[in-house]
């Protein structure tokens, strides 16, 4: 009943709201479309500001209180491809690369999905550690690096001439990737920077954040609702398990929390994380690494399944785990 | 005037890097780069975000390295990644710049 | 008098004088250009904006309040072509096509000159009914069809082969295009999230809003300015339609207001709206079903005429009306 | 290499979605376009603003297929939209695609 | 179909305005123009600034306008800016019209 | 020893962290990027919010106080290139034109330098007069045109045919060049509008302010530090240049703010602005009217030398020989 009501509050938010707009136009084909560059600032403006925030509060912090939930964040990324490859390699009948570039996907993390379901904790009023943005910074990569390593093993038997340069260039990608520099970075910025930073910064950075989320969400709404047509091509088996792994990695990513100290709040945000799929980070790395996967079954899973079940179940499903895990 | 190739390359962002480092290889002295949209075999690519954006690379080159250029493009690019590459002539005045 | 003064403190306002400077630095042929993603970026802001606010609001005050003046509207946006199609037919001697298209232009509503109107009534301390915006959301396509349909006719004559779906495309523009999306949604989403969504994202959608607007009216100077040099291509006749159907349109839509019950501010707005003319949908709309008018007639008057002076006059001068209709 | 037809389509921004269609009705199986500013017979068009904004479509086509979308070009677009349209020859390795 | 040329100029962004007034100078009636990156001898040129930014400019000429324009093109321009440019063969079908 | 406070207070503010975080991305050689139109979009909110400002102020303090260091700050622009060309000429042994091109870029000023001195100001507390931003809108165009004057001497010796209307071109480009038409129009606008309208569009232009700036120089620091490179291509003298000369010019600014009655802080603001380099409107004009320059060697000098040292040092430095000679 609970779960129930706090899954109405979140599909009333505007975030949430806008998000189905979003889908509903593209359904609809109408030509609303947003800027390419606005997605792409949109996109900085939401690392650097999550990043910064959760550098002051890491500061705030102590690197004592951090490592052990960092740790076991990277461990779970690292992780999660290995379980998950097998799963469809054996039980999806894909092909090595392709099972390989989806397990990176779901083994990194969406940042969207995070920073939704810290405005969804703090509207449902609970509390949660702020450096949890550590966490999304440290588990965009191992997975991709563990994706690529299982997949690399196919390419020679492909028959096909390997490309120049391509695993040096992963290994930069992942380290110094667009996505992972604006994290990593922004954390360090708010780490450095403390409370005295934040007060300068935070009438940009902080008070209109909920506001741009919301319009963001709009078009990734256009963006996933577009890709729903290609839900028939990539299959009922895809479909099983862009939902079915969120709601285990959910579960796995809160114990996880639990057993490393967090909070409740904390501990949903690491469940969350956990059963999120990377859109961002993931595709490019693996574009790059593994261009011989097909991109439209690793994107359309993690962007139109995975993605909108996580903002919409997946979140509210994360705290009612965590509030049950964390009831006396 | 001195005749030379025009190879123009559209295929998807990502692949932008590794594409540029094979002109590189292959001897083009220079590239120009542009976002663009498309429709193809493989769907829209609507311009909108990074992952379905393409980018259309254009590099004048002399008519033998234009050949070499299509191949490794065949051979290498085309499996992998969505994309057309096609040559067309053009004339140029300042010999030695390509 | 007291209209001079309102004239005053209105082009006094940030966001008239930038307007102001946008149309001199056009002038004088500057260099300045805004990003045209930008403008794309700021307009989707201004619509989803506008559009929540008054989302809110309607869902505040209830369908029973809303529905009368909110059919005259729309009535009103149908009927003006009726009228403003032979003014121009016969007394402009323009042809069928360019006739349907301006008049058209003039029947659909101007989001901006609408945006500045409710800026104006905060700024003279003149309340309104915040759901007025959801009179711009159903005056947008009315007057498009109508127009489309007055123009139809002449095509065939005009020996042209038929482009193919055009028709087809022209009620879809109307439903589905990008303002509309932007507005009647964003209306549907602040609607749903009532007042706690709002709490939410107030910081970036309501705050920040009078500023943006201003930094958005110096591209519409850019803009408006640039075109001056074509009010001599469209002649004197356009030239004293653009400034004198926003009088008689202005006047009308006040009285309107008036008697479907709104507040004196609620009539000065659906004044405004009905002095409009569209700059934006209507252009999108027109150049697909109609595209043998001519876009230089209609685009010149609604923005290099017809905004300009409700920017500056047309507004005050709706509130003067009403406040004489008001006066008991 | 084959030779075919590379059909170059400049035209005001609200025309682009007729024009796909266009491009689609004569058979082509693919296009690629993307924003452009320009001036010609009917004045500068900036591209700030979508209303006076221009795109640029590229279509390979066979040679045949180059000639019929030329003409209805003429014939259906040319009288309404703001635009021009060339053919130039391209050269392409894979067959079958286009 | 009448037989003109096509002059692509890729330069620097701040020579976009003189350029357009050379083309209007040697008779061109239009032009296009588009923002670009590239690479060359003078370095990499990221759009992100409009300081290292490109810019193509295409134009439609009957070919001996074409030679004027890429001679006065080497002896003016090619000294002072970053830039290259060439021509190629197009088919329109309004005569008249450039 | 408060020298040194303030230099490290000034080096862990988020603006300045983020700067240095863009320089570290360009340097590994990450694929991040700002968009173009963000960069454009980002350059006309800060000159415009900064102009606005000003001049709002500018109409509080009145023309009788503000002329004075206006007109010296004038002076100071034109008369910098007089004294720098003939170093770069005959000790840095440069060509005509390229000695007038620097010249012009150093007489020139940096809005950029300029917001983030304002910035600092207000974060060490120190009070500055805010009408300053009219110093920066007066100082951007006097040494371009003297620079221009310098170098269009040796273009006839170069044997190279004239461009037509180029010197007509530049001075265009001096009056009504993007960043002069921003910063004196909203100068303008601040003043016809003053606190009436501030009140309106504090929420845009003011509040946010620093945390765009901060979002702002990372992408700056990306610009910067993809430039790094070529620092070896411009020699050491004109590193020492790039140095030396804003120490200098930082001296002379206050100084000369000193004798023209500004307080403390606005005299701080006047020596940065003598000290700082121009990388947009110089480039812009400079390009246009002295092609034949090496466009290399005055951007490398003003963006990845001079922009970084006054942001870390120069600033706090200016502060310092303000302090110094205010002490009574
Ligand atoms: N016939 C064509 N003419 C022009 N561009 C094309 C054509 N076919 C494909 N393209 C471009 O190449 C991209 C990849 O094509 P495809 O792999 O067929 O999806 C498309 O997104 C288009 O931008
Ligand atoms: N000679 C030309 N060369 C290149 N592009 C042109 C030329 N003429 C026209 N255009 C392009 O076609 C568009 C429409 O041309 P017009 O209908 O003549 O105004 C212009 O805005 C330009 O982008
Ligand atoms: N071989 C080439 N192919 C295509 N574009 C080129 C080539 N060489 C140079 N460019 C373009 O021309 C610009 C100026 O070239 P450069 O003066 O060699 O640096 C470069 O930034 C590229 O955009
Ligand atoms: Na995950
Ligand atoms: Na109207
Ligand atoms: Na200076």
């Amino acid at each position: 009943m609970e779960l129930f009501d706090a899954v109405r509050a979140n599909l009333l938010s505007p975030a949430v709201l806008f998000f189905a707009l979003g889908v509903l136009a593209a359904v609809v084909k109408s030509d609303l479309r947003f800027p390419e560059q606005l997605y792409a600032g949109l996109t900085i403006y939401l690392l650097v500001a999550i990043g910064f925030k959760g550098g002051v509060a890491f500061a705030d912090a102590g690197f004592a209180e951090v490592w052990l939930p960092a740790a076991a964040a990277i461990a779970l990324g690292a992780l999660i491809p290995l379980w998950s490859y097998p799963i469809l390699r054996f039980w999806g009948r894909m092909s090595v690369v392709d099972s390989a570039a989806i397990a990176a996907h779901y083994g990194s993390v969406s940042a969207v999905t995070f920073i939704a379901a810290t405005n969804y904790l703090t509207a449902v009023g609970q509390p949660f550690e702020s450096y949890a943005s550590a966490f999304l910074a440290v588990m965009e990569s191992p997975a991709i690096l563990v994706g690529v390593l299982l997949g690399k093993r196919a390419v020679p038997k492909s028959g096909l001439p390997a490309l120049t340069g391509s695993s040096r260039q992963v290994l930069h990608e992942a380290l110094f990737g667009r996505s992972v520099v604006l994290l990593v970075g922004a954390l360090v910025v708010g780490g450095l920077s403390g409370a005295g930073g934040m007060a300068k910064v935070e009438a940009f950075f902080v008070t209109p954040f909920q506001g741009v989320l919301a319009l963001f969400l709009l078009e990734m709404g256009l963006v996933a609702g577009r890709r729903l047509g290609e839900l028939r091509k990539v299959g009922v088996f895809l479909l099983g398990f862009g939902v079915l792994m969120p709601l285990v990695h959910g579960f796995i990513g809160v114990v996880l929390g639990h057993w490393t100290g967090l909070s409740l709040g904390g501990a949903t945000l690491l469940g969350v994380l956990a059963a999120s799929a990377s859109y961002i980070a993931a595709p490019a790395a693996i574009r790059l690494s593994l261009p011989e996967a097909n991109p439209t079954l690793s994107l359309t899973a993690a962007l139109a399944i995975t993605f909108p079940f996580n903002l919409t179940l997946g979140i509210p499903y994360c705290l009612a785990v965590a509030r049950w895990l964390y009831t006396p | 005037m001195i005749a030379l190739k025009l190879v123009t390359i559209i295929c998807e962002a990502h692949a932008r890097k590794p594409l540029t480092e094979l002109l590189r290889d292959v001897g083009a002295r220079g590239w120009t780069a542009f976002a663009v949209e498309g429709n193809g075999d493989k769907g829209p690519r609507l311009a909108d975000i990074p992952e379905t954006a393409n980018v259309q690379l254009q590099v004048i080159v002399r008519p033998e390295v234009a050949i070499t250029l299509l191949e490794r493009l065949e051979r290498e690019y085309f499996p992998r990644y969505g994309m057309i590459a096609y040559a067309s002539d053009v004339q140029v005045i300042r010999s030695g710049k390509f």
